[in-house]
C-alpha cells in the first residue's frame, strides 16, 4: 500500500535527517523490492515414481511454466495411496538444490582436497573407459568393483550390473543401511531365499525387537499407513504394539508397551521368549511338525539359557518376560519383526515367528514374486578389503559416511575411484572423478516394488521435470561405458534400453497390461504362498542352532573405562542415512527435540554421570575408536546407561545445509559400543 | 548561525517534498511499437482477439504475441506507420511490450474469474480503450484497492481480505 | 462482510430508549460482539456458508512430519538454518509439538501436529490494532501481510503460540526460487505470518466450482497437510455440512480441543490416542 | 489593536492549526467508529474513547483560544510600549544558564551524550536494514527490551503532570519551584516512550496504518490515543506557566532568542487581567491532565492484562501500573532536581525541604507499590494454577530469581530503609533512594514482560532471551537523548518558574494564613 510509506516520512520523527538519505537507502532500508510476479503460464501435473528410497511411491508433481512447484502422492497408487513421507514431500528441494553438481569433475589436488577441474562429458567418459580397459588388461583378478545403493530392482541398477558383468565376475556390490532393512540374512538361512513379504496390517500383536519401524522402515509410507490400519483399520479391533528397544523412540512412544532392553541384547530376549513358548507348549505345533526341520536340535540348544541370566543381561525383569510370552501366544496372529541387525538377533526373532506359526499363505509372512532387488550381502567390504579393485565405481551411495570403518581403507587402497552422484558427498569428495547424475524427478523410472497389501508393483514413468543442468541419467552413464568397453551389444540410448526391458518383462508376463493407472502395473503373481525355497522345502532351524552352540551368550560386558552403551538410530527425515542436505527435513529430524539442526545425545540425567551437566550443554561422546561432539538432551524417559545418537548428520560435504552440521556417530562405533561422556 | 538553521531546514523540506514525489508511481513507459487502440477497435477487433487467453486465465492478462499481429500485418501491407510491427513480424521476434498494469505479488487476481466467469466488460477496469489513440504509457484508469473493493461492495461480492490477499 | 443486523437493532433500540437502557444494551451488544472477530460475532452463519475445520486423529498420527514438510513446500516457508534454530526463529506454520510425561521405565509421549487452531473467537484478532488479522466469513483466521505493522501483539495474545514472525527478510538461493508456489506470496521482513488452511486452494476450488456451475463438493478443497498425510490422520472439511467426515469426527467420543478452557473455540479437533 | 507583525501571524496560524487538529481528531474518531460499524467490528470502544478524548481536545482548543484572544490580542493602551519586566537580583541565578555561555563541563557532557545518541541512530538504521533478527527477540519471546523501555519511560512521564498538577490543586506552596522541572520530564520522556513502540515495530514504515486503519478493539489503539492526548495535554500544561517567564526573558534577550521569546510570550505584559486568565487556564489544565495521566498508564497495563497469558491476565494491573508509574516518576523527578541543583547552583530554590517532601511522597508510593506487588504475587502463589506457577517459579526461584530479588531490594528495601531513617530528610538520601527505585522499576517492568513469554502454555522446547547490542544501544540512546534534550531545555527556558516563586514569596503567607483560619471553628 503506497500510502503508509510516504506518510511515514511526512510525519516521521527525524524527517530532516532521513529525508536526506539517498534513493538507495530509501529503497533498500524501508521497502523490500516487489520483484515482478512469476508469469502464471500453463499449469499441469506430471506423474512419476519417487526415487529417494526403495519404497517406490507414486508422486504427482504440480508444474507451472515447467517449474515443479508442488508435490503430493497419487491418490490411487497401491504403494502410498496418496500419502508421502517427509522425504518425498521435500524432493523439490533436492531438484532445485543450489549445491547440486552440474558438470563432471576431475580431481586436481590430493584426494579429499576439494580442488576439481570441470571437464566435459566426453572427456570424462573417455578417461573412465580408458582407465577401465587398462584395469581389465592388468594382472589383478578384480579390475572393477561397482557399488550401488541397496534397493529394489530398477533399470539403472540393471544397467550398472550389465556394465560390471561385461568386465568381470562377482564385482557388483550393494551397500544399504542395515537398520532400515528387513532381516534378509535370516530369511536366506531359514527360508532359502530373501523373497519374503511381511504384511504388517494383518497382525493382531506386533512385537518389534530393536526396530524403530515408524521412523526407519524400508518403506516409510507403508509403515505409517500400516500403523493407521493397526490402530484404526476399518472392520477390525485395535491391534496391540510392543516395542523392545533401548531408546524411548517415536515407535516406543506410540506403542502400547515399551520394553527397555540393553543395546545389542534383543536377540537374547527373543531366544528366551522362544524357550518360554516351547515350555508353555503354546507354540504352533502343526506348523512346526509339518513345515519345519531341526526343531528338536534347536529346542535342546535352548536348554543352556536360564531366565534369570537373560533377565540380568538384557535388564528386562523376569515377570515382564513371562507376561510377554503369554501375550505372544494369546493374541493371534502375532508378528515379531526386527531389522538387519546382528545375525543371531535376526534368526532368533524369525524363529519366534515360526513358533507362532503365521508364515505362509494368508499369514503375516509370505512369499514374494518379481525381480530380485540389489541387496547388500554384507560381505562386500570384507572381500574388497582383502583384494581391493583396480577401479571402484560408486553409484549414488556414500560408503565413507554410512560405514566409514570398512570403506576408508578400501577407498585408500583403490587406485582410481569414480563416483556417480548429484551432490559432493563424503565419497565424492575423496574420489578421483565425479559424474553428476539426474535427481529422481529428472530420471525415467522402471522398477519393482512390493506394496503393503502384498501386491507387487512395476513402476514405469518418464521424467517429471526436464533436467536443469548438463547432468546424465545414471543408466545413461553406465550404458555409455558399456558401449565404449563391450562393443555394440548395448542399445543406442537409454530410452530404447528401457523400452527393450519393458518388452522383455511383458513377454515374461510379469505384469497385467491393463491394470494400474498411468505409471504402474500390478504384478501378475501377488505376494502370497509359502516362502520356503530351501532344499527340504521347509523352515530350517539348523543355522540358528549352529550359531547358538558357538556363542557363549551369557558373557557379561566388561567395563574398561567406557561405562555407557551407544545406541544409534536414523530419524525418518534422515532415513537410509540420507536427507540432511534438505533444510525442510532438518526441521522434522528430531520430533522429540523440535528443530534440532545438530547432533543431539539423548540420555537419562543420571546416565550423564557428569556433575552439573544441564540440558542443552555441549558434550563429547568418546569410544575406543574416537570422539564426537553432541548436545546433551536430558530426559527422564530415557533408559539409564544408554546414550542415543541420530545417524545422518556430520557430513563433510553434501551441500550448504548439511556441511559441517552435527557429527557422524558411525565414525566412533555401532550399536552397543561402549562410550563415555565429558563436557565440551 | 541563523542562516545555517535556515539552510538545514530548507534542505530538509526539499528532501521531504522530493521523497513524497519519488514515492509516487511516476514516470510513463515507452512502448516499442506505437499501437493505436482506437483504429483496431474500429476495425471490429475484440479485446480477447489480441490479448489471448484472458477468459480462461492462461497468461496473467497476456500481452499480444507477435503471432497475433502477424495474422494481419503480413509483409505485403505497405502502411508506413505499421512498419515497426512488420519488422518484428518478419524477424519473428516477440514484441517487448512494457506492462502498465502490474498485479502486486501479494495480490491474487484471476482474469478467468472476472472476465471468463463473471463476464465483466474489459472497460470496467481498464477504461474505454476505444478512444485511446496514442500508445499506452500509463494506466488509463489507475487501479487501486479502494476501486476493487467499491465494485465488490456494489456487486454484493465478498470483500473478505483473503479473497485477494494471498 | 454483511454488517450486523442484531447490533443495528440494538443500536436503534438504544437510541430510542433512555440513555441508561441505551448504555446497558449498547455496551452489552457491541462489546459482546467485539471480542474475537471482524464480522460475525455470535450470530449463526447463514446456510450455505462454510465453516472450515480439521480433525487430527492422534491414534493414527505417527509424528512423521510429512505434514510439516508439505506445508512448508506449499506455502514457500523460509528454509531456516542452524543459527535460527538455536534462536528458535524457524518459521513453520505447522509444528510437531512433543510432550512427555512420566519417567523411565514407563514414560508416555504425545507428538501433536499443531497448525493454527482457526479459533471461532480468536484471541489474536481481538488485539490487532490495524485489521491485519481477522476471522473471515468462512471461519479462517486470515493475515494480510501488506498491512501488518509487525507489532507482534497477536503473537503474544495467542495462547497456542502458533503464529510466526519474519525476523528478517527470507533468504532464498536463486535456484530454489524456481520451486515457489505462485499461489502464495513471499512474506517480507517484519510481518507476522500464519497457517491459513491453504486458503489459496479454496480460491482455486471455488473458481473450478463456479466454472463448472456446481456448488463446492466435499474434498474439492484439502489443505496440503491433509492431502499428504500417509496415515490419513488429518481430516479436513466443512463443519457446517453435517455429512462431511470432519463434522462427524469432530463429534467423536474421543474428540477434545487444546486449551478448551480458554474459550477460544478452536476449530481443530484432536481425537484422543487409545481405544 | 496589536501591530500585525510576524509573531501575530504565526500565533494565529498556531491557534487555527490547533483548532483544526481538535476538529480533525473528533472527525477521526467518528470515521473509525463508522468504519468499525460498517465492518461489523466492535464500534463501541471507538465511541467511548472518542467521547472522552474528543471533548478533551475541544477544551484544549478553548484554552488556546483564551490565550490567543485574551492575552495575544490584548489591546495596548495607545501605542505606549509596556514597561519591561525586571528580574530581581536573587532571580539572576535562574536566568544564568540561559544568558551565560555554557561551561566546559556542560559542553563535555553534551558531546558524550551526542555520541551515544548518534550510535543509537546507527543501531536503529542497522535494525531497520536487517530486520528485528539483530535483536535478541525470538519465538516465543516476541516482546523484550523495547516494550520494557516503553512501559518504563511512560511510567517516568507520570512524574510531571501528576505531581505538579496534584500539588497545584492542593495548593501546596512548596510546589512552586519544582513544578516546571517535573513537567519537562513528562513532555520529553513521553516522546521516548512512544518512540520505543516505533523501535519495536517490525515494519515502522507502516506505523501510520494505526491511524489510517485504526481498530479500537485493540488495547494498542487505546494506548495510541491516550498517549497522544497526554503528550499534547502535558505540552500545553508545560507551556502555560512558561508564558510569564518567557516574557521576562524576552525583555532581556538578544540575537536568535529575541524573536523566539517574542513569539512564545504572546506579548505578555504581566497585567492583572492577563494573570487572571492564565491562572484560570492553568487551573483547568491541572484538573484535566490528572485523569488523562492516570488513563495512560492504566491503558498501558491493559496491553498486557487484556491477553489470557499467565501473570498478565490479572485485574490488579491497572492500578498497579499507575502506582508504579507515580513511584518511578517521583524518583526520576528527585534525581533530575538534584542534578539541576548541583549543575546550576540552585540550592536556594531547590531547597532541602523540597527533597524532604518528595521523599515522603516517595515513601508513600514505595509502600503502596509493595502492597500491590505483594498482593499480586500472593494471589498467584496461593491460587497455584499450573501455568501461573510455572511463571511464578521462574521469577522466584528460576533463572529470573536474581533479577526478581534485586527488584525487591531496590524497589522496597533500600528506599524504605533510607527514607524512614533521618538520611531520608537529606538531598543525598532521597537521591540514593530514587536511583535504586529507578533501577528497580525498570527490572519490575522487565520481569512483567519477559518471563510470561519464556514459558508458553503448550510444551514448546524453545524460549530464552538475552538482549543484543542493538537493543542495549537503543536503550542507552533513548536515555542520552532525553538527558540532552532536557539540558538544552534548561539552556533555552528557566527550569524554575520565576513568576510563581516571586508570587509565592509576596502573597503566599497572606493566603495561607487566611486559609488556615478557615480550617478551624471561628
Amino acid at each position: 500500500m503506497e500510502i503508509s510509506r510516504r506518510n511515514f516520512f511526512k510525519f516521521g520523527i527525524f524527517s530532516g535527517l532521513t529525508s536526506a538519505l539517498p534513493v538507495w537507502a530509501k529503497k533498500a532500508v524501508l521497502t523490500p523490492k516487489e520483484d515482478a510476479p512469476p508469469p502464471m503460464g500453463e499449469e499441469g501435473f506430471a506423474y512419476t515414481i519417487c526415487g529417494l528410497c526403495p519404497a517406490g511411491c507414486g508422486i504427482r508433481v504440480r508444474k507451472v511454466d515447467g517449474h515443479a512447484v508442488g508435490i503430493s502422492g497419487i491418490p490411487d497408487h497401491p504403494i502410498n495411496q496418496g500419502g508421502l513421507c517427509p522425504k518425498g514431500a521435500a524432493s523439490l528441494q533436492e531438484l532445485y538444490h543450489p549445491d547440486r553438481l552440474r558438470t563432471p569433475l576431475l580431481r586436481r589436488g590430493p584426494r579429499g582436497s576439494g580442488e576439481w577441474k570441470e571437464i566435459s562429458w566426453d572427456e570424462a567418459l573417455r578417461a573412465l573407459s580408458e582407465k577401465i580397459t587398462r584395469a581389465k588388461s592388468g594382472s589383478k583378478i578384480k579390475p572393477l568393483a561397482a557399488l550401488t545403493r541397496a534397493r529394489a530392482w530398477d533399470i539403472q541398477g540393471e544397467a550398472l550390473r550389465g556394465l560390471a558383468d561385461s568386465i568381470g565376475k562377482d564385482n557388483f556390490f550393494a551397500l544399504g543401511f542395515p537398520k532400515s532393512e528387513f532381516p534378509s540374512d535370516a530369511y536366506e538361512r531359514m527360508h532359502g531365499s530373501r523373497r519374503v513379504a511381511f504384511h504388517m496390517s494383518r497382525a493382531k500383536l506386533l512385537v518389534s525387537f530393536g526396530f524403530d519401524w515408524l521412523q526407519s522402515y524400508p518403506s516409510p509410507v507403508e509403515a505409517q499407513m500400516a500403523f493407521a490400519q493397526l490402530r484404526r483399520g476399518p472392520s477390525r479391533d485395535r491391534a496391540e504394539i510392543v516395542q523392545i528397544e533401548p531408546r524411548f523412540s517415536v515407535t516406543a512412544g506410540k506403542a502400547d508397551q515399551w520394553v527397555p532392553v540393553r543395546p545389542g541384547t534383543e536377540g537374547l530376549l527373543a531366544l528366551i521368549l522362544a524357550k518360554q513358548l516351547i515350555a508353555n507348549e503354546t507354540y504352533d505345533k502343526a506348523f512346526i511338525h509339518a513345515q519345519s526341520r531341526g526343531f528338536e536340535a534347536f529346542k535342546k540348544s535352548l536348554d543352556a539359557l536360564s531366565l534369570d541370566d537373560v533377565s540380568k543381561t538384557t535388564e528386562v525383569p523376569e515377570k515382564e518376560i513371562r507376561l510377554l510370552a503369554v501375550k505372544l501366544s494369546s493374541l493371534k496372529p502375532a508378528a515379531a519383526i526386527t531389522n538387519r541387525g546382528p545375525l543371531l538377533t535376526q534368526m532368533a526373532v524369525h524363529a519366534l515367528n515360526a513358533l507362532l506359526g503365521n508364515i505362509g499363505t494368508g499369514g503375516v509372512f509370505s512369499g514374494m514374486e518379481g525381480r530380485e532387488g540389489f541387496w547388500a550381502d554384507g560381505l562386500a567390504d570384507q572381500s574388497l578389503q582383502a583384494r581391493p579393485p583396480e577401479l571402484l565405481l560408486v553409484d549414488r551411495v556414500d560408503p565413507l559416511f554410512l560405514s566409514p570403518s570398512g570403506w576408508k581403507e578400501i577407498v585408500a587402497k583403490t587406485p582410481f575411484v569414480a563416483t556417480v552422484s548429484s551432490f559432493l558427498n563424503e565419497t565424492a569428495l575423496s574420489s578421483d572423478l565425479v559424474l553428476p547424475c539426474h535427481t529422481p524427478l529428472e530420471r525415467g523410472h522402471c522398477s519393482f516394488h512390493v506394496s503393503a497389501n502384498g501386491s507387487a508393483v512395476l513402476g514405469a514413468a518418464p521424467e517429471a521435470v526436464a533436467p536443469l543442468y548438463a547432468t546424465k541419467d545414471p543408466g545413461d552413464i553406465f550404458l555409455a561405458l558399456t558401449r565404449a568397453l563391450a562393443g555394440t551389444r548395448v542399445p543406442a540410448d537409454f530410452d530404447s534400453y528401457v523400452m527393450g526391458h519393458m518388452k522383455k518383462l511383458r513377454a515374461e508376463k510379469m505384469f497385467h497390461e491393463s491394470s494400474g493407472g498411468k505409471i504402474w502395473r500390478e504384478m501378475s503373481a501377488a505376494a502370497s504362498g509359502k516362502p520356503h525355497a530351501t532344499r527340504s522345502g521347509k523352515f530350517e532351524f539348523d543355522a540358528l542352532t549352529d550359531i547358538l552352540k558357538l556363542q557363549d551368550v551369557k558373557k557379561a560386558r566388561e567395563d574398561g573405562g567406557f561405562p555407557l552403551h551407544l545406541h544409534l538410530y536414523a530419524p525418518l527425515a534422515f532415513s537410509f542415512g540420507e536427507g540432511a542436505h534438505l533444510p525442510y527435513l532438518q526441521s522434522v529430524a528430531g520430533p522429540q527435540t523440535q528443530e534440532a539442526w545438530e547432533t543431539w545425545a539423548e540420555m537419562h540425567p543420571e546416565t550423564a554421570s557428569l556433575p552439573g551437566l544441564s540440558d542443552g550443554e555441549a558434550i563429547w561422546v568418546e569410544s575406543r575408536r574416537g570422539k564426537i561432539k553432541a548436545r546433551a538432551r536430558l530426559s527422564r524417559a530415557a533408559m539409564p546407561g544408554v546414550v542415543s545418537l541420530p545417524v545422518g548428520l556430520g557430513h563433510a560435504g553434501y551441500g550448504r545445509w548439511a556441511k559441517g552440521l552435527g557429527s557422524n556417530p558411525l565414525e566412533i562405533g555401532e550399536e552397543g559400543t561402549e562410550v563415555k561422556l565429558w563436557k565440551a | 548561525m541563523k542562516d545555517l538553521a535556515a539552510a538545514v531546514l530548507s534542505l530538509a523540506f526539499i528532501g521531504l517534498v522530493w521523497l513524497l514525489l519519488a514515492g509516487y508511481q511516476s514516470g510513463s513507459k515507452k512502448q516499442p511499437v506505437a499501437y493505436n487502440h482506437k483504429k483496431h477497435i474500429a476495425l471490429g477487433l475484440e479485446c480477447a482477439g489480441c490479448h489471448t487467453g484472458i477468459a480462461d486465465g492462461k497468461a496473467r492478462g497476456g500481452l499480444p504475441t507477435v503471432e497475433v499481429c502477424a495474422a494481419c500485418h503480413t509483409s505485403d501491407d505497405e502502411n508506413p506507420r505499421a512498419k515497426a510491427v512488420r519488422d518484428y513480424v518478419s524477424a519473428n521476434k516477440p514484441i517487448p511490450w512494457k506492462k502498465v498494469y502490474n498485479v502486486p505479488t501479494h495480490v491474487y487476481f484471476s482474469h478467468r474469474r472476472h472476465v471468463g466467469l463473471a463476464k465483466l466488460d474489459c472497460a470496467l477496469c481498464h477504461g474505454d480503450m476505444s478512444k485511446v489513440e496514442a500508445p499506452v504509457t500509463r494506466q488509463a484508469v489507475t487501479i487501486s484497492m479502494a476501486r476493487c473493493m467499491g465494485c465488490h461492495h456494489r456487486m454484493k461480492v465478498t470483500n473478505d481480505c483473503l479473497a485477494c490477499h494471498k | 462482510m454483511e454488517s450486523l443486523t442484531t447490533s443495528r437493532n440494538g443500536f436503534l433500540r438504544g437510541l430510542l430508549g433512555t440513555l441508561g437502557v441505551f448504555l446497558l444494551s449498547g455496551i452489552g451488544k457491541a462489546w459482546g460482539t467485539a471480542p474475537g472477530d471482524a464480522g460475525h460475532g455470535k450470530r449463526p452463519l447463514k446456510p450455505g456458508e462454510h465453516r472450515w475445520g480439521m480433525v487430527i486423529d492422534l491414534d493414527k498420527c505417527t509424528g512423521c512430519g510429512s505434514c510439516v514438510v508439505a506445508c512448508s513446500t506449499e506455502n514457500n516457508l523460509a528454509l531456516g538454518n542452524p543459527q535460527e534454530a538455536a534462536m528458535g526463529r524457524i518459521i513453520r506454520w505447522l509444528k510437531i509439538l512433543p510432550s512427555q510425561e512420566g519417567e523411565f521405565p514407563a514414560p508416555k509421549q504425545r507428538l501433536l501436529p499443531m497448525p493454527c487452531q482457526q479459533c471461532d473467537t480468536p484471541p489474536c484478532t481481538k488485539v490487532c490494532p490495524v485489521y491485519a488479522t481477522f476471522r473471515n466469513e468462512e471461519g479462517i483466521v486470515g493475515q494480510v501481510y501488506s498491512r501488518c505493522i509487525g507489532c507482534r501483539y497477536c503473537l503474544n495474545a495467542c495462547p497456542y503460540t502458533c503464529k510466526d514472525f519474519n525476523w528478517k527478510a527470507p533468504v532464498w538461493p536463486k535456484e530454489m526460487q524456481a520451486s515457489f508456489n505462485p499461489d502464495v506470496s513471499i512474506r517480507p521482513k517484519g510481518v507476522v505470518e500464519k497457517c491459513l488452511f491453504c486458503h489459496h486452494r479454496l480460491q482455486r476450488a471455488k473458481e473450478e466450482a463456479v466454472a463448472e456451475g456446481r456448488p463446492l463438493r466435499e474434498n474439492d478443497y484439502q489443505p496440503a497437510c491433509a492431502e499428504i498425510c500417509p496415515a490419513k490422520a488429518i481430516v479436513f472439511g466443512d463443519l457446517n455440512n453435517n455429512d462431511s467426515d470432519a463434522a462427524n469426527l469432530s463429534k467423536d467420543p474421543r474428540a477434545f480441543h487444546l486449551l478448551e478452557e480458554l474459550g477460544a473455540e478452536p476449530k481443530v479437533t484432536y481425537l484422543k490416542e487409545g481405544a | 489593536m496589536r501591530p500585525r507583525n510576524w509573531t501575530f501571524y504565526v500565533q494565529l496560524a498556531g491557534f487555527a492549526g490547533f483548532c483544526a487538529f481538535a476538529v480533525a481528531a473528533n472527525g477521526w474518531f467518528v470515521w473509525r467508529a463508522a468504519a468499525s460499524y460498517r465492518l461489523g467490528d466492535a464500534w463501541l470502544p471507538a465511541v467511548v474513547m472518542g467521547s472522552i478524548i474528543g471533548p478533551i481536545f475541544i477544551i484544549l482548543s478553548w484554552i488556546i483560544s483564551r490565550l490567543f484572544f485574551k492575552i495575544a490580542l490584548r489591546k495596548t493602551k495607545s501605542g505606549k510600549s509596556p514597561a519591561p519586566l525586571e528580574i530581581f537580583p536573587e532571580e539572576e541565578v535562574l536566568v544564568a544558564p540561559i544568558f551565560e555561555a555554557p561551561t566546559g563541563g556542560f559542553l563535555a557532557t553534551m558531546a558524550v551524550l551526542t555520541c551515544v545518541s548518534l550510535w543509537a541512530i546507527f543501531a536503529w538504521c542497522y535494525q531497520m536494514y536487517y530486520g528485528l533478527a539483530v535483536t535478541g527477540l525470538n519465538n516465543p519471546v516476541f516482546w523484550g527490551f523495547y516494550i520494557t523501555n516503553f512501559v518504563f519511560f511512560i511510567g517516568i512521564s507520570h512524574a510531571g503532570t501528576l505531581i505538579s498538577a496534584i500539588l497545584r490543586i492542593v495548593q501546596a506552596e512548596w510546589r512552586r519551584s519544582i513544578t516546571r522541572s517535573a513537567e519537562v520530564i513528562t513532555v520529553l520522556v513521553l516522546v521516548f516512550g512512544a518512540g520505543n513502540i516505533i523501535l519495536d515495530l517490525g515494519r515502522p514504515d507502516r506505523a501510520l496504518n494505526v491511524f489510517l486503519a485504526g481498530r479500537f478493539q485493540s488495547p494498542l489503539m487505546w494506548d495510541v490515543c491516550s498517549i497522544t492526548t497526554y503528550l499534547i495535554g502535558s505540552t500545553l500544561y508545560l507551556y502555560l506557566p512558561l508564558i510569564p517567564d518567557i516574557a521576562i526573558l524576552r525583555d532581556r534577550a538578544q540575537g536568535w532568542r529575541k524573536p523566539l521569546y517574542e513569539l512564545l510570550s504572546l506579548n505578555w505584559s504581566g497585567s492583572h487581567e492577563e494573570r487572571e486568565v492564565l491562572e484560570k487556564c492553568i487551573a483547568i489544565m491541572a484538573i484535566l491532565v490528572i485523569p488523562v495521566a492516570v488513563s495512560v498508564h492504566t491503558v498501558v497495563s491493559y496491553v498486557f492484562s487484556m491477553t489470557v497469558q499467565p501473570m498478565w491476565h490479572s485485574t490488579i494491573f491497572g492500578p498497579y501500573f499507575v502506582v508504579g508509574a507515580i513511584f518511578s516518576g517521583i524518583a526520576a523527578l528527585i534525581i533530575a532536581m538534584a542534578v539541576l541543583r548541583k549543575g546550576y547552583g540552585l540550592e536556594n530554590h531547590l531547597r532541602a525541604i523540597h527533597f524532604e517532601n518528595l521523599g515522603k511522597l516517595l515513601l508513600v508510593m514505595c509502600c503502596l507499590w509493595f502492597y500491590f506487588t505483594f498482593s499480586e504475587y500472593l494471589t498467584t502463589w496461593y491460587g497455584g494454577e499450573p501455568e501461573h506457577m510455572v511463571i511464578f517459579n521462574l521469577k522466584i526461584s528460576g533463572p529470573y530469581a536474581p533479577a526478581f530479588w534485586l527488584m525487591a531490594v531496590t524497589c522496597f528495601v533500600v528506599p524504605f530503609g533510607v527514607l524512614v531513617s533521618p538520611l531520608g530528610k537529606t538531598v543525598r538520601g532521597t537521591v540514593i533512594a530514587s536511583s535504586t527505585v529507578i533501577v528497580g522499576m525498570w527490572l519490575e517492568r522487565f520481569l512483567i514482560v519477559v518471563p510470561t513469554l519464556i514459558r508458553p502454555r503448550l510444551p514448546y522446547t524453545t524460549g530464552g532471551y538475552t538482549p543484543s547490542w542493538v537493543e542495549i544501544s537503543l536503550f542507552a540512546g533513548c536515555i542520552s537523548t532525553f538527558v540532552m534534550l532536557y539540558a538544552m531545555f534548561t539552556r533555552v527556558f528557566p527550569i524554575v518558574s520565576i513568576w510563581e516563586v516571586r508570587e509565592g514569596k509576596e502573597q503566599a503567607e497572606g493566603e495561607v494564613v487566611a486559609r488556615i483560619r478557615t480550617y478551624f471553628p471561628s
